[in-house]
Order: C-alpha cells, then sequence, then structure tokens
C-alpha cells in the first residue's frame, strides 16, 4: 500500500510539475479571439459600389433578368420599390414586411407572400409566384448579396436606399479565374447548375416560362432539340414567346454536355 | 476475465450500434442536400454554422469534454495497437531462442492490454456519442465522407477482437512446433487489423487539418479515396505508429516497475526487472526515431499551409514547443538513468562507470541547446542590456538548425549509454578488440562532425531549402553511426565471456521511478502534442471548409490547454492503475474456509 | 592504450568514415536536387 | 584529499552557475536573460542528480551527510540551526519573488506572429500564400534589370526605412535607440532569412497597426507603409533587404 501511495504521489507530483511549468515558468499568450467570418470586403465597400454590385448580381448570378424582363414573363421591378407602400396595405398580401426593404427581401425568399395580378402560376389564381426561392436552390444567393439587389432596387426605384452594407456575410465564393470548369457528369447535374428549371419543367424542376420537357423525346428528335439548344429562336413552339431562352447555352456547354443533354431529353418520352 | 469480455463487447456494440445509426442518418442527409440543391451525386457544401446549431447539454463544456474523451481513447488506443506489436516480436524471439521467459512475458503483456482494450473501446464509443451530441453537423457531414471507411473500420474492429480473442485466450492451447506457428500468425494479423484500423481513424482527422477530395466549398467529388489519402495522412501514420510503440512500451514498463515495487521475492523482483528492462528496450528504440518523424511530419504541415506552419512554429504554439522540449528532455533524460543505475545489475560494469559523466555533459548540454526559447522572456534590464529582443548567442540557438544537431546529438548518446549497458557484463575475447574499438571511437567522431558540419554550414550560411534537406543527411549520419557500431559491437562479442552472472533485481527503486518518469512524461507529452496538432487549425473544424462557429472556438491559453492535459493525463494514469490492479486480481485466489459446503 | 593496434585503425576509420559521410551528404543533397555546397 | 560528494556536486551546480554568469555577461556581453538561466540551472540539476546518484555506493556517499545531519545526535546543533535557517531562506526567496516591484511587466511579444492567409492593401484583397515578388523572376531572367531594381530598393530603403533599421540593416538606425520593441535586425539569421517574401510584404504593408493580437503588446512604431509607398517600392525594398544581407527568403521550391 506504502508503495502504491508513493506511485501515485510521484505520478501526481511529475504531472503537477509540468502543468506549474506550463502556467507559471512560460509567458501566458492570449491568443486573439477568431476572426469575424471572412466577408466580401463590404467593410471597405462604399453605398455606390454595394448597389453597382447588386445591379451586377440582378444581371448576372441572381438570373433574374430571364424572367424579369420586357418580354412580359414577370413584372418589371424598375419602379417596384416606389409601389411598395401601397402593397403593403393590399388584403391580397399575405406576408409581414412593413417596410420597403422588409417587403423586398421577402419577395425574394418567399415569392407568394404577394403575387402581382396576373403574373401567379397558372390556375392559382394569382396566389402562388412562378419565381423560385432564390436564397436556395441554383441561384443560392447569400444574405449580402440579396441585400446588395435589394439597395439596387431602391435605388433604381427612385425610393430611398435604406439597406445597410451587411458586415457579417460569408465571403462570395471567388470564381476560379481562367480555369475551365469541370465537366458536368449527369443530366441532372447540368439542369441544376445551368437552371434550366427556373423555366422548363423538367427532371425535379416544375418551371412554367418554357415548354414542359418532360416527355419533349417523344416529340422532337435529336437534330431538333440540339438546334433548340443551341438557337433557341431558331422555332418557338407555340403559345411561348420569342427571346425568352437565353442564346449562349451553346457557348457554355462543353460539347460532350450537349450531346449528354440531346440523348437525355431524347430519351424523355 | 468474463466480466473483461462482456464489458469488451458492450463496448463495441455502444460503438456499432451508435455508429452505424449515423451512418445512415449520414446518408438520409445526404439525399437531402441533394435534393435541395439540386446536387446530383448527393454532396452538398459543407453546412455554415451558427452558433446556435451547437447543442449546449446540461451546461458542459462540450470542448473540454470532447478533448478529454477523445485523448483518452487516443491514448488507450495507442497502448493497446502497440502491445501486440511488441508482442508479436517478443513471443518471436522466444520462439527463436526457446527461451520460456519471453513467452511468459509476452502473455503478460497482452494479458494487461487486452483489460485496456475494452477501455479503448469504451471511450470510442463514448467518443462517438460526445461527437453526435455535441458537434451533430460536424459529425454528419464527416460521415457522408467516410461513410465507407467507417463502416469498414466498424467491421475492422470486430475482426480485431475476435482476433485478439483467439489469440489471447489460445495462447496455452496453441503451443509447441506449428501450433506455436499458428499463434505467431494470428499476432501477425492481429497487427494487420489494428495498424489499419489506425489508418482509417487518422485519415479522418488529417482530412480535418489538410482536406482533399472536395472543392473550396467543401462539396465532396464522392472520390473516397482522395478524402483518406489527403496531404498529411502519411505524415501522421508513420509518426503514430512510431510513436505507439514508445508509448506502449513505456506503460509496461511502468507496469512492470509498479509490480517490481510492490513484488515481494527476489525472484518476482528479478523476473519484473527483466521486463521492465524489456520494456524500456522497446520504447527507447521506438523514442530515437521518433523526432524525425516529428519534424517530417512539421514540415509536411509548413508546406501544407504556411500559416498553419507559423501558427504551429513561430506564432502562437511556439512556446508549447518549450514545454515539449521540456518533456522530450525529461524522456532522454529518464531512459538513459534508467540505463545507467541498471548498469548496477552487472558486476562488471564499474569499468564503463567513468565515462557516464561525459555522457551526462553532452545530454545536458544538447538538452540545453534543445530547449533554449526563439522568443526570450527578458526583463527590461535585461532589454535594455542587449540593446533589443534578440541574443547574439542564444537567439541562434532557438531556430530549427540548433535543435537539429541538438537532437541528433542526443540520440547519439543515448545510444552510447545504451551499447555501455550492453557491455558491462562482457568481456570480448577476439584478438580485434582494440582495433574495433578505435574504428568505433572514429565512427562516433566523424560522425558528429558530420552532425555539426551539416547543421552549422547549411543551418546558417545557406537559404531555408537547403536547412531543411541538410536535416535528412544529419538524421541518416545518426542512423548509421548506431546501426555500424551496434553491428562491429555484435561481432567483438561474439563468444564474449560473461564478467558474471547477472543479478536481474539489483537495481535501486529510483530506476523504476525513472520508468514511471518516463510512462507520465510520454503520456502528458502526447496530449500536450495532440492538443498542438489539432490546435493549430484554431477556429475551423476542416481547415478553411468547415468553421467552428460554436462558443469555444477561440483557442485557449497555454496554461488551460496544460490544465486540461493534466487532468486527462491524472483521468488516465487512474484508469491505468485500475487495469494494472485487475491483472493483479484476476491471478489471486482466496480460500474462504468452511464457505461452500463440503 | 594507444599502441599501434590502436592508432592505425583509429586513422585509418577516421579518413574512411570520415570520406564516406561526405560522399553520402554530396549524394543525398544532389537526390534532392541541391549540391553539399551552396550555390546562391 | 578526496572533497565529499555532496560538496562536489554543490560545487559543481555553483561552477556551471558561474561559469554561465561568466561567460555570457562577461566575455561575451550580452547577459543571459534569468528566465533562461533558470530552467538551465534546474536541468543542469537533474543531471548532476543523475550523475551522481545512478551508482548505489556514490548515492550513499552522497546522501551520507544529509542522514548523518538528521539523524546523529552528536550534531543537534547544527541540525536545530539547519531547520531554522533553510525555511527562513526559503521564506524569504519566495518573499522576494513574490513582492510587487517598481518595474514594467516582462513583456513577451512573439515576433514572427502567423500571419493572416488573405490581407488587404492597396484597396484590394492579397492571397497571402499565393503571393510572390513579382521582381523576384528578373534575378534569373535579366540580371542587369534585377540589380535596377535592387537598387531602386536601396534608394527607398535610405530615404525611408534606414532612420530606425540602420544604414547596415542591423536595426541599429539613429533613432533605433528611442524605440521599444527595437527596430528588427535584418542581418539575423533569425529574421527575414526565416521568412517568404509574402510575409515581409504584409509586414511592411500594415506595419505595427495590422499586427494580430498575439503579437501584443501593440507598441510597433513600424509605419503603415501603404499609406506612403507604391507596391512596387516594398517589393523593390524586399529585394534589397535580401541582397544586402546575402540572405534567401523562405520558399519550397528549389532554387539553387
Amino acid at each position: 500500500m506504502r508503495q502504491f501511495l508513493m506511485v501515485v504521489a510521484f505520478t501526481l507530483l511529475t504531472v503537477g510539475l509540468f502543468a506549474g511549468y506550463s502556467n507559471f515558468g512560460i509567458p501566458q499568450i492570449e491568443p486573439a479571439q477568431p476572426p469575424k467570418q471572412e466577408k466580401i470586403d463590404l467593410g471597405a465597400m462604399t453605398m455606390d459600389k454595394f448597389i453597382a454590385l447588386g445591379e451586377k448580381i440582378f444581371n448576372g448570378k441572381g438570373t433574374c433578368t430571364l424572367c424579369h424582363n420586357n418580354l412580359g414573363r414577370a413584372p418589371m421591378l424598375g419602379g417596384t420599390a416606389g409601389l411598395v407602400p401601397k402593397r403593403l396595405v393590399d388584403p391580397r398580401y399575405k406576408g409581414e414586411a412593413t417596410n420597403v426593404e422588409e417587403y423586398l427581401i421577402e419577395s425574394f425568399v418567399k415569392p407568394s407572400a404577394f403575387v402581382v395580378a396576373g403574373f401567379g402560376k397558372k390556375g392559382t389564381n394569382d396566389t402562388v409566384s412562378p419565381m423560385p426561392d432564390v436564397s436556395a436552390g441554383s441561384i443560392r444567393l447569400n444574405d449580402a448579396e440579396i441585400k446588395a439587389v435589394v439597395a439596387y432596387l431602391q435605388d433604381s426605384g427612385g425610393a430611398e436606399v435604406t439597406v445597410k452594407i451587411p458586415t457579417d456575410a460569408p465571403e462570395q465564393t471567388e470564381q476560379t479565374e481562367g480555369e475551365p470548369r469541370a465537366p458536368f457528369e449527369t443530366p441532372e447535374q447540368a439542369i441544376a447548375e445551368l437552371g434550366c428549371g427556373a423555366c422548363h419543367k423538367v427532371a425535379t424542376e416544375e418551371g412554367e416560362v418554357g415548354p414542359d420537357l418532360t416527355k419533349i423525346g417523344g416529340l422532337r428528335d435529336k437534330a431538333y432539340l440540339r438546334q433548340a439548344i443551341l438557337d433557341p429562336n431558331a422555332d418557338i413552339t407555340e403559345g411561348f414567346e420569342k427571346d425568352q431562352m437565353p442564346p449562349d447555352y451553346g457557348a457554355q456547354m462543353y460539347a460532350q454536355e450537349l450531346e449528354m443533354m440531346v440523348d437525355y431529353l431524347a430519351g424523355l418520352k | 476475465m468474463n466480466l473483461c469480455r462482456l464489458k469488451n463487447l458492450k463496448g463495441i456494440s455502444t460503438v456499432l450500434a451508435v455508429g452505424i445509426l449515423w451512418l445512415l442518418a449520414g446518408d438520409a442527409f445526404g439525399a437531402e442536400t441533394a435534393s435541395a440543391t439540386g446536387v446530383t451525386g448527393g454532396y452538398g457544401p459543407a453546412p455554415d454554422l451558427k452558433p446556435s446549431d451547437y447543442p449546449q447539454v446540461a451546461g458542459v463544456n462540450s470542448r473540454v469534454t470532447i478533448w478529454i474523451v477523445a485523448q483518452l481513447h487516443l491514448w488507450f488506443a495507442a497502448f493497446v495497437l502497440a502491445v501486440p506489436i511488441f508482442v508479436f516480436i517478443i513471443e518471436a524471439i522466444g520462439m527463436r531462442t526457446r527461451d520460456k521467459r519471453y513467452d511468459d512475458m509476452a502473455y503478460e503483456f497482452i494479458k494487461v492490454s487486452i483489460t485496456a482494450y475494452s477501455l479503448t473501446a469504451i471511450m470510442g464509443g463514448l467518443l462517438l456519442f460526445c461527437l453526435v451530441l455535441f458537434y451533430p453537423d460536424l459529425f454528419r457531414y464527416m460521415s457522408v465522407i467516410f461513410k465507407d471507411s467507417m463502416f469498414y473500420y466498424a467491421l475492422l474492429f470486430f475482426a480485431e477482437s475476435a482476433v485478439l480473442y483467439i489469440y489471447y485466450y489460445g495462447w496455452h492451447w496453441l503451443q509447441g512446433g506449428f501450433r506455436k506457428w499458428v499463434h505467431l500468425t494470428l499476432g501477425l494479423l492481429l497487427n494487420a487489423v489494428g495498424t489499419t484500423l489506425m489508418l482509417l481513424a487518422n485519415a479522418w482527422l488529417t482530412f480535418m487539418m489538410s482536406p482533399a477530395g472536395v472543392d473550396p466549398a467543401g462539396v465532396f467529388s464522392g472520390d473516397a479515396w482522395a478524402a483518406i489519402h489527403n496531404f498529411l495522412w502519411n505524415p501522421i501514420n508513420i509518426h503514430r505508429f512510431i510513436a505507439n510503440i514508445a508509448y506502449g512500451g513505456s506503460i509496461v514498463g511502468a507496469y512492470a516497475a509498479f509490480k517490481f515495487l510492490t513484488a515481494s521475492g527476489a525472484q518476482e523482483k528479478a523476473h519484473y526487472d527483466w521486463m521492465g528492462y524489456n520494456a524500456n528496450f522497446i520504447a527507447i528504440c521506438a523514442l530515437l526515431p521518433l523526432p524525425f518523424a516529428g519534424y517530417y511530419l512539421a514540415a509536411e504541415i509548413y508546406a501544407y499551409s504556411q500559416q498553419m506552419g507559423i501558427t504551429l512554429m513561430g506564432g502562437l504554439f511556439a512556446w508549447l514547443f518549450i514545454i515539449q522540449a521540456v518533456l522530450i528532455g525529461t524522456l532522454f533524460l529518464s531512459a538513459n538513468y534508467y540505463l545507467w543505475c541498471g548498469m548496477g545489475r552487472s558486476d562488471g560494469a564499474k569499468r564503463y562507470y567513468k565515462y557516464i559523466k561525459y555522457i551526462a555533459i553532452v545530454l545536458i548540454g544538447a538538452f540545453l541547446v534543445w530547449f533554449t526559447p526563439h522568443t526570450l522572456v527578458l526583463t527590461n534590464e535585461e532589454l535594455k542590456a542587449l540593446g533589443g529582443p534578440y541574443h547574439k548567442y542564444l537567439g541562434p540557438l532557438g531556430i530549427m538548425p540548433a535543435k537539429n544537431t541538438a537532437v541528433n546529438l542526443m540520440i547519439l548518446f543515448t545510444a552510447l549509454s545504451f551499447m555501455f549497458y550492453r557491455r558491462a557484463n562482457k568481456v570480448a575475447t577476439v584478438g580485434w578488440v582494440k582495433a574495433g574499438n578505435a574504428i568505433q571511437v572514429a565512427l562516433f567522431t566523424t560522425g558528429i562532425l558530420n552532425i555539426f558540419f551539416l547543421g552549422v554550414y547549411h543551418g546558417y550560411f545557406t537559404n531555408t531549402v537547403y536547412k531543411v534537406a541538410a536535416s535528412i543527411p544529419q538524421v541518416l549520419t545518426t542512423l548509421i553511426v548506431i546501426v555500424a557500431s551496434v553491428v562491429i559491437d555484435s561481432f567483438m562479442y561474439r563468444r564474449s565471456q560473461e564478467a558474471g552472472p547477472l543479478h536481474w533485481g539489483r537495481v535501486p527503486p529510483r530506476s523504476q521511478y525513472a520508468l514511471f518518469l518516463l510512462a507520465v512524461s510520454f503520456t502528458w507529452l502526447m496530449g500536450l502534442m495532440g492538443y498542438i496538432r489539432s490546435g493549430i487549425r484554431q477556429h475551423w473544424h476542416i481547415l478553411d471548409i468547415m468553421r467552428d462557429n460554436s462558443p469555444d472556438a477561440f483557442t485557449p491559453t497555454l496554461g488551460y490547454a496544460a490544465n486540461v492535459v493534466s487532468l486527462a493525463t491524472i483521468l488516465f494514469m487512474a484508469m491505468v492503475i485500475f487495469v494494472f490492479w485487475l491483472s493483479q486480481v484476476s491471478g489471486s485466489k482466496t480460500l474462504p474456509d468452511g464457505y461452500w459446503k463440503e | 592504450m594507444r599502441g599501434n593496434g590502436y592508432l592505425v585503425p583509429f586513422v585509418a576509420a577516421l579518413v574512411v568514415s570520415g570520406a564516406l559521410f561526405l560522399l553520402m551528404d554530396m549524394a543525398v543533397m544532389n537526390m534532392q536536387g541541391l549540391s553539399l555546397f551552396f550555390e546562391p | 584529499m578526496k572533497i565529499p560528494k555532496l560538496l562536489q556536486a554543490v560545487l559543481v551546480l555553483i561552477g556551471v552557475y558561474l561559469g554561465f554568469i561568466l561567460v555570457f555577461d562577461v566575455l561575451l556581453d550580452a547577459v543571459i536573460p534569468s528566465s533562461v538561466l533558470a530552467m538551465y540551472m534546474f536541468f543542469v540539476a537533474a543531471g548532476v542528480f543523475m550523475v551522481f546518484t545512478f551508482e548505489e555506493d556514490g548515492t550513499r556517499e552522497l546522501v551520507a551527510p544529509i542522514k548523518a545531519l538528521v539523524e546523529e545526535p552528536s550534531r543537534r546543533l547544527i541540525r536545530n540551526i539547519v531547520f531554522v535557517v533553510v525555511p527562513v531562506l526559503a521564506g524569504a526567496g519566495t518573499y522576494f519573488q513574490m513582492v510587487p516591484s517598481l518595474d514594467a511587466p516582462v513583456e513577451l511579444r512573439s515576433i514572427h506572429p502567423a500571419p493572416p492567409t488573405a490581407i488587404k492593401v492597396y484597396g484590394k484583397r492579397v492571397n497571402l500564400l499565393k503571393l510572390e515578388n513579382p521582381y523576384r523572376k528578373f534575378e534569373k531572367e535579366d540580371p542587369e534589370k534585377f540589380k535596377e531594381l535592387v537598387a531602386g530598393g536601396a534608394k527607398v530603403y535610405i530615404q525611408n526605412c534606414q532612420y530606425c533599421h540602420g544604414d547596415k540593416l542591423d536595426g541599429k538606425g539613429p533613432y533605433a535607440a528611442g524605440l521599444n520593441p527595437t527596430p528588427l535586425n535584418f542581418q539575423d539569421v533569425g529574421t527575414i532569412a526565416q521568412l517568404q517574401e509574402s510575409y515581409l510584404f504584409w509586414r511592411i504593408a500594415t506595419g505595427g497597426p495590422g499586427l494580430p493580437k498575439e503579437a501584443a503588446p501593440w507598441i510597433s512604431s513600424m509605419p503603415v507603409w501603404q499609406n506612403f509607398l507604391s507596391e512596387e517600392e516594398i517589393w523593390q525594398v524586399i529585394l534589397f533587404l535580401y541582397d544586402y544581407t546575402g540572405r534567401r527568403p523562405r520558399s519550397w521550391e528549389h532554387d539553387g
């Protein structure tokens, strides 16, 4: 028993010496708290630049102009900011926003909160919007980006810009410059990445702007489908409008992807 | 022993049940993200967590809990993986020499490790449980990427247990001739399975330091091998494999020391003295190459990320390396001291006593260089006297080349201690003894000169590429000198006479405390280095991919870390002593008079 | 102790092992694409 | 006459202690920091203990006087004196260790704190991990141009840096004496030779205020040079620093 206690005491002494040296023998440096999450460099951004960023997102990453254009698929947004106060008191409004900024943000993530008359999903009597939630899916704007677009809409709509430049937004994933992207492996992936579903009903997507593609293989041959992707205006299906589909998919896709898509679509019967 | 097996199975089934549950959950999660993001292939980006995503359970500090549990698991696992390695070696030695003592010792080692095995499983289960409980999102993300390897891990765990039980319970059954060979093969199999287990687990943790197979947003490419074979995987594998053996040796050494101190008879004392000596021998053999494996790992960390490298060596953690230097110095010194004390077993050792003090001087001198910090703590007066925070003479000792040189010298002289010990009881009879000695002295001389040349010339007069590159021939020099002199020794002492019988058991109790010091320092050191390795990620779960946004994501001060490590060490030592005690209890019998009806 | 039986092998071993170490240094440094003696 | 073992041990310790003081403080004229000396002596004492106790006879000889002091009846007077003096000495030692002094507290600066992954300089974000000196390539491609660039850097250095860092780059400029922490000595093997060029760029461009918290106390007087120098000038100065000191920047590529 005595030996046992000696061993215990020796162990504790050794550990105590090590701990004591670490606590008192060397200086204690208090490390910095973790940095605030990496940002798009918003800290140094002026409101003008922030609005410009919003415009860029509106025309680019946000894919807004796909529908919000002068072809009547979705309302034009030029003056929307000025119209908001009226909409907030409209009996058809179902959201919870109390000011312009909140309304606009809400309209991005819950588009059905207010549907402009005549722009709702078919058969829903303007209660459900065909617009996707831009914070999810393939568009996936983050909070800072949404705010930038709101700032742009407020500015271009002639309303007062109330948005504050956020300081704690996650960093924008940088586009890898110059490096070719890896090719899409499956048609589903290509559909998701290229945003086909925003307009077409295809795969798991439910777009209604363009023709339903779920049975397209039974209606069209491969040559037609290939042309429809490369030059969308060459032949417009009845009931749909010209210039709706971006004409540059041919430039966005690799040849192997184009063929994969054509094969995939031709197989949908 | 039945009790032991039961507990063991319970531990394993906990691991499996929880693990499989979460693998399924992981799959479900994968499917969910796939549909949410529309990305096919089933992999979403790493989640961006908020502090509220981390469950707070009953006010328990989640990080400290998981830290301690993971550390305890690792210690036991290291011990349990290492013991079969040298049990295998000792059994093979026993088979070759037909000396039954080796076989008995191997059996005693494995007996110690089998209780530790069940504790390893229990700790592993607890670790998994804590991960799931405190860091569910991290675990889910990891289990999507590593679902296959986690599944095989669980399967392998079964295999490991099965082989271990046959190996242990079949020890006396599989004796003699062919059966012994079967048993040895089982030992090899046990080690193969155990090492594979370790490699898999290493992949998970190195993935968190040097993620691979995922894009910058954390979207998994689907290539599991890429994720496993990440940048730091092999450096960690090598380092851990060697360190585990040294660690296992030191713990078994402590076991023998404990038994030696409590032994009553001279014969028992002799047995445990012999056992402690062998365990220490294994620990030292593995300790010698360990600094090199450590340098390799650190260099690879530097190469992977300058930021991690500087955090590790020059920034925040630089002072932890001073503590590490103290601990490694303690290891070398206590190992040497044990060898010197052990010379008392031999009557012929007196011849070598006079050299010991020179070895000590070199060891301490090298250790002081090894210990000199890069950043000196200076009082204002000293600062003024020096004219700045740089010390003209101590400053250069603070950087890598000086420490490389110092550690090579320490290793060389530890090897020298060992050679003296081996010679202590022998008198060479071959005719070329003088020449042999001369060659050995010459070898040591040129080796030391070469180490100094490489360290000083490349360390201070060339650029960093050369500095790093020059450490390789330095290491090779050390290894060549050791191997060559051991080879010469073995020829020189062929058919040698014994100076007298070896008196096993004739060592002072002080030497046994040196063994304890070795074990405790090793445990504490592993805890500290584990913290450093994990801590250099700072506020990242997975470096640059998945941020740790929990309230505890800050990096603690050194004292705080040392206190947690100390607490964990004490917990571990308590459990280890419990294991030792169990193995003692299992061997003793009480005969109650008149209790059972006749 | 330092009779002929000692001095000759000592010097011989010193020269031989010194040369071998130097060769090894050069070989290892060359293998890493560097030369033993620094060329800036 | 043979010196008793205990006395031997004590003499060795005192000798080593005085040796350190003699060598560093007197011969080399560079005081040995007390923190380092204390740890050195601790390990020297451990080594002395090891050498004196590894064999039984020596140990017995070593502890014999102590044992005699404690046990022998004839030594009662000395024993009582020792038993009073030792605790008093220990108490006094502790007191003088703990007594508050008027000296400023000991400061510890991490001289090379870990750099951030990316910094913001000149109004743009720069990834430090990938940043390279744009002029380094001319060293091989166009030595003439490289010489010119180094000369440009030298000019920038003399106009801006030498006041503190010294015209020999040894950290002993005319104003150095007034600064604490003192300016960096680039000639020291532990400074720029250990670092990559991107690290220097970070330190020069963001100066003292750009230091992370672990490098506190935050009293470095290094100006934020991005406010005064152009990017090109900073890169040229970096070329000059390495060129003049004859050091090579840290790198992982073999450029030898």
